[in-house]
């Protein structure tokens, strides 16, 4: 047992897998000596050499593209890409190339890649340092998407991830890497395509994952005290999903309501919206609510908690639905 | 408006040709050849064949077996020299154009042809023979070649990488970023470009206004302009180049000067852009027909040497045709394989959800394939 | 009134913005002399100059990003892209610089930018020219979306976009390019915003656009056969939703089946359903159904018929909401 | 493996300077600079003014006044060279660094403080003063800085595009494809590409093992790389390219050689990646006081012009921190202003619920105010 940030949880995760698999490479900008910007990075270039962590040339493009190149020929790259609205350059490469290259060979090419992305908002920064583009990838076959919300996934989730034959698209949520937590390095983890019940309860579900289940799980502290038990379901993986326990939940309490920070129009929220109320059309008492970010592009930092799904957004919410 | 197009002059210093147009041998002081007159039949034999396979597939295109093909006339020197260069240590990253590689690095043709008939999306495994899937998206597979270039300087490997790619490619952002990642990594690469001197419908002048094989100068490694229509000339240049990424001296460029004596692909009209006379001009520079010259010439092949590759270009012409209108279609429930290495529960989902959808037709066609509507 | 196919009346379109405001380029691979791989820009560049009809390099990303500059400058361009799948090295441009420099800059600065994608399957090609990959544009603010079905559409629809203020992708679909009908070009067009009731029915609402109007048509033609009535509602812009026609029509018929050809899984058609579903919570009697592209690459050729949407499908869905 | 990283040599044939470190002219032979004194003082006064803006915002960071700063510190001469070479005809495309390009162009600091404030995303009109917005992501302005030039080639206008950005950005595929771009259509555009040393963390030798002005040849037009800590020199090479662009020669790269002597933000902790010492050699060419020496030595300024001098930079810096301070909050509700030059029914509706949903308040605050939560 060890109390970690999210940050260094993923940090070590990292390093197990790099003690793993000699094959396992980190390949990115200013993840070597630097240790990357937020420092999930830091020591592996002096444990494991240059050649194993490389500080690549400035371009995305070139970041995924070599990554291909490199499972071709075995290894294992896991790629930073700096910020969420930096994954751009690289779109083209993750969409036609390491979303089909194992269709394409017939299951010949294996594509071993982790693509790292921190994501989200509510850390104060410029612009393209807050997106959530996680529907973009969600919404591309031959991709899996997988998030951490909290230090024990980060360092489980990361090891499950790179150990993973198919390529995923793993979402970091930045403004909770500073949040500690006791994480038992000793256990097995679940599996990584299950979904979590981070709060039981019997009144409505939230459906989240990322940095809002930490919003959730406040939304639901908060409704408690006011009598109503809220469940939150951490989804963990978002491409697929593990819809049984998404509908269970949803069966049971009769509301249910999507809260993520990316804007909603055709998004993952509109997808579990969409798959809740055809699988669950009769258990519910109310339309599926989603609580996320508007269809802006993201704002300035001093208007971004206005952006943002809050726990007052939340609750707001449940209120309707609970009120429908 | 100022712009201008410049026309690319052909030859100049550095222009690398070993046998000229007439099948007349040359030297160069850079790029010695010690090449058996043996060797050089069995380059002329795979020139054919590689020609044979091209001129099937056309017709195989035409009578409807195939949805496209991208002939290769007149690349077959740039293809088998640059194919012969490269040997079982190394892998080739090739576009949608490389028959000729594919057939020198040991690849059915049946097997591409699967591609353009609609029956698979390549499909073979590029470890087999060292050579990559066919990449349509333009640029792309140099930036996979130039990963695996660093995959072998990291694994200890002693083969190189070699990427394939067109005119029109060096406008792309990812074969730039190829050259920055292969200068940057000093790795074991070369790249191989084919001046054919369109893309599509747009001359080489609207991509660059100087010889492409300058372009690699600029990122710190060396360049080379080619007689791509001269089997010897290229093989000789790929494989120094070949042996300065192996030797660890790091990647370089080889412009292969060429012609698409062709349409881009069959779907292509080149009368609405391009004058029927430069394609005479090519024809005099024709790549079989000046091996052929030589061999004759010297005395080194008799008729029924010519005959011999001729027949056996016709049986694998037949071998391609049989197979290629055998090929069955793939089962629609198989739209759901290979998407993942470890499956997905999504995906089994849509799977079952199809099967049953199928059953619940049995043996009655549905009212879509009675209509015919939506094929086109 | 002339009889044209819907590539024609784009190509009629095109050269009625260019002939109404000199500052309209055209601008893409093989725009020029070859007329566009699809004869969409046929004759223009004679008559127009390669200076308002270029061809450009081949980069996508310079298409795009050199069309902003050409807008700061006062221009307005029509990019091609000349298949769905090679949208994907502009992705950044789109996404990061097209999509937000309007808001970036506070509103001074307007990008009239029109991104004309041929999109879609069913005319038998290889890979990367089959795709629909308009969810990941219509996920992203700033953008607009468009797409035409028919040829009227098409004539009255390019001029409208290439008029809009706003950057507009606009989606052509190329299966359709070679279905003919009349275009009066002296009518006045429709709202570019505005949803088309294509059939009015009562039975059950198919909510569908571009390739797939034409499937929806066909099929509610045969299910007129067996007596049932079913309304087809064209969308033609994708962002923003008409959504008021849309529900209209939902809760007069009580079912709603969404029909389009790229993979349900977080598209367009599940912000459709979720939507619905929020709006007409009461007036339906199924949930809605989404009969679309399967969660894979899209297939070989030999197999797309078994992949797309086809009139059968959307009657098997038609058969499942009534049943429900 | 054989990876290796050589360091770039800083001077060499074809290196521009007009001002040694030690305030010393020297004469160049492809770049004479005809100047007055005055015109020197008042590039000194510049150099000072940019210097203190971007103190006085790196001290407002600290203090909480801003979220983010991105110094200029060293790289004064370099932009303060480039801006002065700009007209009024031409625009710049700047990255987020170009501060003094922006007090050349005539744009309010404050402005520019907005963004970094976190109160707008720029937000200023780049017609204004032919001052682009500041452009985050790595590379991208490069194209339409090329789109610009086209569109001037297109309306007959008489002035030129310049394009600035780092030496990291080399390595993106959108830099090279505007490399292409200007190439081909012979667009009226200067790249000039500040090689501070460093992106972030990364050295320059990173990106290319050989001069970054060199790419340029590769493309089919000159480089040059000059003294990027002698404003005389940069204002001679940039003019000289300027107005090559302006008579439809064409494009060119200037490589402005200096070195990022602060962080590369105030995120950033360089000590994790390079040597202090560094720096100390660095500052033995600072850009500002090499010019103060000439004017020194030279009898042309007195101690009272360095005092104004000094005087006005405090005003301005004070300026620009009391407007920083007093900068308001920008409303939740204008989220949604300016998305749409034409609006959205997608946005009004969402305009409308969140107006609905913020005066359900009504002067209480909610929870997550009270709570402080999701604030970091
Ligand atoms: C990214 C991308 N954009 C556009 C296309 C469409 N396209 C196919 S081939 C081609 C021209 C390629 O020219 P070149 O690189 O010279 O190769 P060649 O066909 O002459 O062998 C184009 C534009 C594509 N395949 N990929
Ligand atoms: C596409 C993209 N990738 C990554 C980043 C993160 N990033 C910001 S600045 C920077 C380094 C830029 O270096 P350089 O081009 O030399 O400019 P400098 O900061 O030195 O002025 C990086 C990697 C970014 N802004 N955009
Ligand atoms: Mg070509
Ligand atoms: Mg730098």
């Amino acid at each position: 047992m060890a109390t970690l940030t999210l940050a260094k949880a993923l940090n070590e995760g990292l390093r197990k897998a790099m003690e793993n698999d000699p094959k396992v490479l980190v390949m990115g900008e200013d993840v070597g000596q630097l240790g990357g910007v937020f420092r999930v990075t830091d020591g592996l270039s002096k444990d494991f050499g240059e050649d194993r962590v490389i500080d690549t040339p400035l371009a995305e493009s070139g970041i995924i593209g070599t990554a291909v190149g490199l499972s071709i020929r075995g290894f294992r790259p896991v790629c930073e890409i700096q910020f969420d609205g930096f994954v751009f350059p690289a779109f083209d490469q993750i969409v036609t190339q390491v979303a089909k290259m194992h269709y394409r060979s017939s299951g010949n090419v294996k594509l071993p890649i982790t693509i790292r992305i921190p994501y989200g908002g509510g850390i104060g920064a410029v612009e393209h340092h807050s997106e959530s583009p996680e529907a973009y990838f969600a919404h591309t076959p031959g991709l899996k998407v997988v998030t951490c919300s909290n230090p024990a996934d980060a360092y489980w989730m990361i090891q499950q991830a790179v150990a993973c034959d198919d390529p995923i698209v793993f979402f970091e949520p930045k403004r909770r890497y500073w949040d500690k937590a006791e994480v038992d390095t000793d256990s097995s983890p679940a599996d990584l395509w299950s979904a979590r019940i981070a709060r039981s309860g019997t009144d409505a579900t939230l459906i989240t994952y990322g940095p809002s289940v930490r919003t959730c799980l406040e939304a639901s502290a908060a409704a408690a005290e006011e009598g109503r038990e809220l469940e939150v379901v951490d989804l963990r993986a978002l491409s697929p999903i593990d819809w049984e326990t998404v509908f269970t939940s949803a069966r049971k309490t009769g509301h249910a309501i999507v809260v993520a920070e990316a804007p909603v129009y055709v998004s993952l929220a509109a997808e579990v919206a969409a798959r809740v109320t055809e699988q669950c059309f009769y258990s519910l008492e109310s339309p599926v609510l989603r609580v996320g970010g508007y269809s802006t592009p993201y704002p300035a930092s001093r208007i971004e908690e206005d952006y943002l799904p809050d726990l007052d957004r939340v609750l707001d919410a449940v209120d309707r639905a609970i009120g429908f | 408006m100022t712009e201008v197009l410049l026309p690319q002059p052909s030859e100049g210093p550095g222009f690398v040709q070993l046998l000229t147009p007439e099948g007349q041998r040359v030297e160069h002081p850079d790029y010695a050849l010690d090449i058996s007159d043996d060797e050089i039949k069995s380059l002329y034999r795979d020139l054919v064949m590689v020609r044979r396979i091209d001129t099937e597939a056309t017709a195989l295109q035409r009578q409807g077996q195939l949805g496209l093909w991208a002939s290769l006339l007149g690349q077959e020197a740039a293809q088998v020299g640059a194919g012969r260069a490269l040997t079982e240590r190394d892998f080739a990253f090739p576009t949608y154009r490389e028959h000729g590689v594919a057939y020198c690095k040991g690849v059915d043709p049946v097997t591409l042809l699967g591609l353009f008939r609609g029956a698979s999306q390549g499909g073979w495994d590029p470890n087999e023979n060292g050579f990559g899937l066919y990449t349509i998206v333009i640029g792309s597979q140099t930036l996979h070649a130039t990963g695996y270039a660093m995959g072998i300087q990291r694994d200890g490997g002693d083969g190189a990488a070699m990427a394939f790619f067109g005119d029109g490619a060096t406008s792309q952002g990812d074969v730039n970023e190829a050259f920055v990642w292969a200068g940057s990594f000093n790795a074991p690469i070369v790249f191989f470009c084919q001046n054919n001197q369109w893309a599509i419908s747009e001359p080489v002048e609207r991509q660059s206004h100087i010889p492409l094989y300058r372009r690699a100068e600029g990122f710190g490694f060396p360049g080379v302009r080619v007689d791509g229509n001269d089997v010897l000339a290229v093989l000789a240049v790929t494989r120094a180049a070949l042996a300065r990424a192996r030797e660890g001296s790091g990647p370089s460029l080889v412009e292969a000067y060429t012609y698409r004596m062709a349409p881009h692909t069959t779907s292509d009209d080149p009368s609405r852009y391009r004058l029927a006379a430069d394609l005479e001009t090519w024809k005099l520079k024709d790549p079989v027909e000046r091996v052929k010259a030589y061999l004759s010439r010297h005395g080194v092949a008799d008729a029924s040497f010519f005959a011999d590759v001729s027949a056996a270009a016709d049986e694998l012409a037949a071998h391609v045709r049989a197979a290629c209108i055998e090929m069955a279609d793939p089962e629609p429930l198989s739209l759901f394989d290979h998407v993942y290495a470890g499956g997905s529960s999504l995906l089994d989902e849509e799977r079952a959800g199809m099967a049953a959808y199928l059953a619940s037709f049995e043996g009655e066609s549905p009212a879509a394939a009675k209509l015919n509507v939506g094929a086109h």
